[in-house]
């Protein structure tokens, strides 16, 4: 942070934690050790073992889906099975993956690091959050494979508290208990953030990762309890008859719509606003030039936070929901669309003037771009009131928060992980390897998500088992990309592994600048630091000036 | 911030003074609402009940939860919960009231 | 190091009144997150409220507004005795700490009592919407609404409750055993916010159902 | 389940992309669709431009060293300059978008024709002001400002028609209305929008769209058994609302005559327009709204009609004209087609 010659990169560096010999990874190494750890570097390599998991679980239902819809009949499986899947496909990735990705794995590990701690603020509530999330995970997951769900992920009441005779009660109970392990994590990144800053590290001296990471907790701890409520109220309704939902009795279906998209839509921002702090980090440091608009893209991420809060209604627009509050929510959904729009800006126009490397984390970044701005700019249209009434519930949706999701935040999570893989781990993967996993995801996530956008602006409706012939062509040409995706996944999960053993030994080989890259040892030590490293000056230090390699 | 040994005797006898003065006023806001409720105040009886229900709240936070000694953070994450709320039922009335 | 003995500073943090406000900070944000989760309920409250006015104040006519108020009496002294138990255990004064630990344990139990003895008497009168039990109520159907948010709502309250009351009374052992009583000390203020923030809920449950 | 398959016929379905623009709203819809379509593909262009373009142009083996970066010199300026037009474009889309969904969704002039639609698992049922009866298909003239009265017997549904640009929730408990005015005879697709639950997608079927005379012709071709406003003036004997509101039982009722549309005063000095929702909910829910001058002695109806009869009932109400009399609504024969 403060130096001012940033090395050129690919720069080998003899590695000082193999002088030292002792980091956070062989300081000790039986199952307990890593079971009952602290050490938030170890908490991430936890979760991301859990994430993973859910991930292929979830991939592996959305890969059945397309090849259900490669067909219009729907001959591969019944109708039932297919609701299900898709229900296990949006319950796993949303809550088991989108949510806790970047912040558990990349945000654990990187945040105490960013900013100069020796660990987070509650080391031991960090460690119960992630047996929360991986218990309530396996239980939700049992749910979901042995009774099954079918509710879709949103459990939109009356159907999920008075019709449905699946396993509704044991899935939302499931993800009402990981949602205590969000709130635990947002709590406890929030104190961390504001009380342990190492001296010097001024708000406006933060990475924007951690700004992210910030934005993100405060949508964590307040809106993650409506969510608790709403389903707490599904649950005693299936169990005790309650019947807050219930029409019979007056009840409102569209209360539960409230409160649910009151957590859903900021959990949107949750899932984003951590990629959008990894690319953040990413381009500035292969363009080695100093983030473009650094205040206005660090309060802008606070700003995505704050009107998130205020949008939700948007999902609402044909539900019978007052007009009036359609427009209130339509004109906030413009305003929150503002600081997204921002932040693209100043990423492209960081690039400008620099020395730009094309790695395999750069390429995710760039995807990210391109792709967040197609996601983003479709959003655009379902937040324009008249144009959502034919759009909305159908694939057209479906394509947009793909492409904010899987083209956003998942390349952004596969980019920050490979980014900091070598810190992490202080073993360098295969960059061919990456190059190649990163143009196939692109070009595997375009194929299958694009079609969809034509497919909705055509009528077809979302969640449909079955489908009118005319759609089919759209269909195929997505289920054929879908299959170039998982390609695009699995080859990470084959050359990161492989690297641990066959990855030649780095220190720093992006020449990075962040803190963590500066200040620690590749791998760190257990406490990080040999002593509390401080700050002088702003992040991204990056000279474009410096010699190539 | 108040750490054992360092508060004075005075300080002390005023601290428990000034708590048991708040916990009069409380009861006295209670007899207020529950008084109320027999009068028919037509459309101002939750405005008077939730009225008196915030004061009472601010009382408790204030004195008996000690935010008058912390700091602006602090207080600033207590005020979180409250403004959250504010947007909730907010832009839920919106909807409700006007459907 | 700080020159407080007794106070053990976790390694993350430098200092003892770091390490004090971080855990501040921590429960008054957790303390948002609760006041959220209710929210959610009242906000539920809110709306049907506005949807079914009169048949929300006719069916509250059933309340037992007399217990209702007594119960909030009852929560507001125990919120004093706890206010008071955190002043005094700062003095170092761990008899009286004691006394007034028991007496907010006593007034939460006997809150919990009171809303027992409530719930009884609304059993009897059939206004219980169970399953397999007659729900007689006369009034139009989304009186029966009301009542299911009022044992929603007051069943949710009365398990926060009974959590404060199960950790003030692990506090008054730590208390009793003296072994660090600066922990003790901070202990009772972290219990003493979540006791306030649980006595605060009621105090807008209170109105919400009991005086429509 | 089998039952629900065999009604299953998907309109025929010859565009590849956009729908075809089967009324006026679907014009002015495409109209708005392409505006957005223009000014955010050219974004994303600009966008996808500037990185490649940039990535080439200031790849790090391309030497030498670099020029004067202008933009980071007035960083401030910058950020305002494409903050402020994004900001406006933004506001135009939010405008234009409001415009046209406050025209298709509160219209100004009344409805020539309105049609129930009842959604339930998994199939609509349509029924026509003279009582002709169909299942996942709805006939409508062309032509003409056509108002479907939506309710659902179970959960929500949506009543989805592409080519006309226009979708609708379909709630329980509820009435939303859904306007709209085709301009071009043909078949079109219906499809269930919101998820419903094991067949949620075979609870399609089709709208055709006949030219008015062509419509009055096939309604006269459909047995229809009774006008709901006829059935429904038989329900309100047999289940003995006439006892009370026809003035001639021992319990003081309102009369009922001419009440659809008009604005009741309500017991607590209130007033409520009679309109669906407030008819359902006094037969339903009869104390949430009592009337001024009358005991809240009414009891609740829930449970012993179903929405085809609820809405029957509604319909008797609407034939009912203005008073003939100060509480003597016509007797049920009188109204009878």
């Amino acid at each position: 942070m403060s130096t001012t010659a940033s090395p050129p990169l690919g720069r080998r560096l003899d590695t000082r934690a193999a002088a030292a010999g002792r980091n956070y990874l062989n300081e000790s190494t039986s199952l307990r050790s890593w079971l009952l750890t602290t050490d938030h570097k170890r908490i991430a390599w936890l979760y991301l073992a859990s994430i993973t998991f859910f991930f292929f679980i979830g991939s592996l239902a959305a890969l059945l889906i397309r090849l259900e819809l490669i067909t219009p009949a729907g001959d591969l499986v019944d109708s039932d099975t297919y609701n299900k899947l898709f229900s296990l496909h949006g319950i796993i990735m949303v809550w088991f993956f989108l949510v806790p990705s970047i912040p558990t794995t990349l945000g654990n590990f990187l945040l105490p690091l960013m900013i100069g701690a020796r660990d987070v603020a509650f080391p031991r509530l960090n460690l119960l959050s992630w047996y929360i999330y991986t218990l309530g995970g396996l239980f939700t997951l049992t749910a979901t494979l042995a009774g099954g769900v079918d509710t879709g992920w949103t459990f939109y009441t009356p159907y999920s508290s008075m019709f449905s005779n699946t396993a509704v009660v044991m899935a939302a109970t499931g993800v009402f208990v990981v949602g205590f392990s969000s709130i635990l994590t947002g709590l406890n990144f929030m104190v961390t953030v504001h009380k342990l800053r190492a001296p010097g590290l001024t708000w406006f001296r933060l990475p924007i990762m951690v700004w992210t990471l910030y934005a993100t907790s405060l949508i964590m701890v307040l809106a993650t309890p409506v969510l608790s409520i709403s389903l707490l109220l599904i649950v005693l309704e299936r169990v005790f008859g309650i019947g807050i939902f219930d029409p019979a009795l007056g009840g409102d279906p569209l209360l539960f719509q409230h409160l649910f998209w009151f957590y859903s839509h900021p959990a949107v921002y949750i899932m984003i606003l951590p990629g959008m702090g990894v690319v953040s980090e990413i381009i500035p440091c292969f363009a080695r030039r100093p983030l473009f608009g650094y205040r206005a893209v660090a309060l802008a991420s606070l700003g995505i936070a704050l009107f998130g809060f205020l949008v939700w209604g948007h999902h609402m627009f044909v539900s019978g929901q007052s007009l009036y509050a359609g427009a209130v929510f339509s004109l906030f959904s413009f305003l929150v669309a503002v600081p997204s729009a921002i932040k693209v800006f100043n990423w492209t126009a960081t690039l400008y003037q620099g020395r730009i490397h094309l790695t395999g984390p750069m390429l995710y970044a760039l995807s990210f771009v391109g792709l967040f701005t197609l996601g983003g700019l479709t959003g655009l249209f379902l937040a324009t009131l008249a144009l959502d009434v034919h759009l909305h519930d159908t694939y057209f949706v479906t394509a947009h928060f793909h492409y904010i999701m899987v083209g956003g935040m998942v390349t952004a999570y596969f980019g920050g992980l490979q980014f900091w893989w070598p810190k992490m781990t202080g073993r360098m993967y295969s960059e061919i390897w990456a190059v190649i996993a990163a143009i196939t995801l692109f070009i595997g996530f375009n194929l299958t998500f694009f079609p969809q956008y034509l497919l909705g602006i055509a009528g077809m409706p979302r969640r449909y088992h079955s489908y009118p012939e005319a759609f089919q062509l759209l269909h195929v040409a997505s289920s054929a990309g879908a299959v170039l995706l998982a390609v695009g996944y699995l080859l990470p999960a084959i050359y990161l592994p492989a690297s641990l053993r066959w990855g030649r030994r780095v220190d720093n080989p992006w020449g990075a600048l962040g803190l963590e890259w500066t200040a620690a040892d590749t791998p760190p030590i257990k406490h990080n630091f040999h002593q509390t490293p401080v700050v002088t000056g702003p992040p991204y230090g990056y000279r474009n000036d410096a010699e190539p390699a | 911030m108040t750490s054992p040994g360092t508060t004075t005797p005075l300080r002390h006898d005023r601290q428990l003074w000034l708590l048991s003065a708040i916990f009069l006023l409380l009861q006295a806001l209670l007899l207020i609402t529950w008084g109320a409720h027999y009068v028919p105040l037509g459309a101002f009886t939750p405005v008077v009940n939730f009225g008196i229900a915030i004061i009472k709240t601010l009382l408790v936070a204030i004195f008996f939860m000690q935010l008058r000694a912390e700091s602006g953070l602090v207080r600033a994450a207590a005020g979180l919960g409250g403004l959250w709320l504010l947007i909730l039922f907010t832009l839920l009335l919106a909807d409700y009231l006007t459907r | 190091m700080s020159p407080q003995a007794g106070v053990t500073i976790q390694t993350q943090f430098e200092t003892a009144a770091q390490q004090r406000e971080a855990d501040q900070l921590g429960m008054w944000l957790f303390l948002a997150t609760e006041a959220l989760l209710f929210g959610g309920i009242f906000a539920g409250y809110l709306g049907y409220r506005v949807l079914h006015p009169e048949t929300f104040a006719a069916a509250a006519a059933h309340m037992k507004v007399g217990l209702g108020t007594l119960n909030t009496a009852v929560l507001l002294t125990s919120s004093l005795t706890v206010a008071l138990a955190h002043h005094l255990v700062q003095q170092g004064r761990r008899r009286a700490t004691l006394v007034l630990l028991g007496a907010t344990i006593a007034l939460g139990c006997a809150f919990l009592a009171i809303k027992a003895l409530e719930y009884t008497l609304e059993f009897r009168e059939g206004l219980m919407p169970l399953p397999g039990l007659e729900f007689r109520y006369d009034g139009p159907p989304p009186g029966q609404m009301f009542f299911n948010l009022y044992y929603t709502m007051t069943g949710l309250h009365a398990l926060h409750l009974t959590v404060a009351v199960v950790m003030m009374a692990v506090i008054f052992v730590l208390v009793w055993r003296w072994r660090t009583p600066d922990r003790q000390a901070r202990q009772v203020e972290m219990a003493g916010l979540y006791w306030h923030f649980v006595d605060i809920v009621w105090l807008f449950v209170y109105p919400a159902l009991y005086l429509v | 389940m089998t039952a629900a398959s065999s009604f299953l016929r998907d309109a025929p379905i010859e565009h590849v992309i956009v729908p075809p623009q089967a009324s006026e709203l679907a014009a002015r819809y495409d109209g708005l669709l392409a505006i957005l379509t223009v000014i955010c593909g050219a974004v994303l262009l600009l966008i996808t431009v500037l990185i490649v373009v940039q990535a080439v142009r200031f790849r790090a083996r391309g030497g030498g060293p670099r020029g004067y970066d202008r933009l980071r010199a007035r960083h401030w300026w910058v950020e305002a300059a494409w903050t402020l037009p994004t900001l406006i474009i933004f506001l135009g889309f939010f405008a234009g978008g409001l415009a046209l969904y406050l025209a298709a969704f509160e219209p100004t002039q009344a409805p020539a024709l309105t049609i129930n639609v009842i959604g339930k698992q998994w199939m609509w049922k349509a029924e026509h002001p003279n009582g002709a009866r169909e299942i996942n298909e709805l006939h409508v003239p062309a032509g003409v400002d056509v108002q479907l009265r939506l309710t659902s017997q179970d959960v929500i549904h949506s009543f989805f028609v592409p080519a006309l640009r226009v979708k609708r929730d379909v709630l329980p408990g509820r009435y939303t209305t859904l306007g709209f005015n085709a301009t071009r005879p043909g078949i079109y697709s219906l499809f269930c929008a919101e998820y419903c639950g094991t067949d949620h997608s075979r609870m399609r079927g089709r709208v055709v769209v006949l030219e008015e005379a062509a419509y009055a012709d096939w309604l006269s071709r459909q047995d229809a058994a009774a006008t709901p406003a006829a059935a429904g003036a038989v329900l309100f004997r047999s289940l003995g609302c006439s006892g009370c509101h026809a003035g001639d039982g021992p319990v003081a009722a309102p009369s009922l005559a001419g009440v659809y549309g008009r604005r009741v005063p309500l017991a607590d000095g209130r007033f409520v327009l009679a309109d669906e929702a407030y008819l359902r909910d006094s037969i339903l829910l009869p104390r949430k709204h009592v009337v001024a001058g009358f005991a809240p002695v009414m009891p609740s109806y829930a449970g012993q009609v179903d929405e085809a009869e609820l809405l029957h009932l509604i319909a008797y109400l609407q034939s009912l004209g203005a008073p003939t009399g100060p509480a003597a609504g016509p007797a049920p024969e009188e109204v009878a087609p």
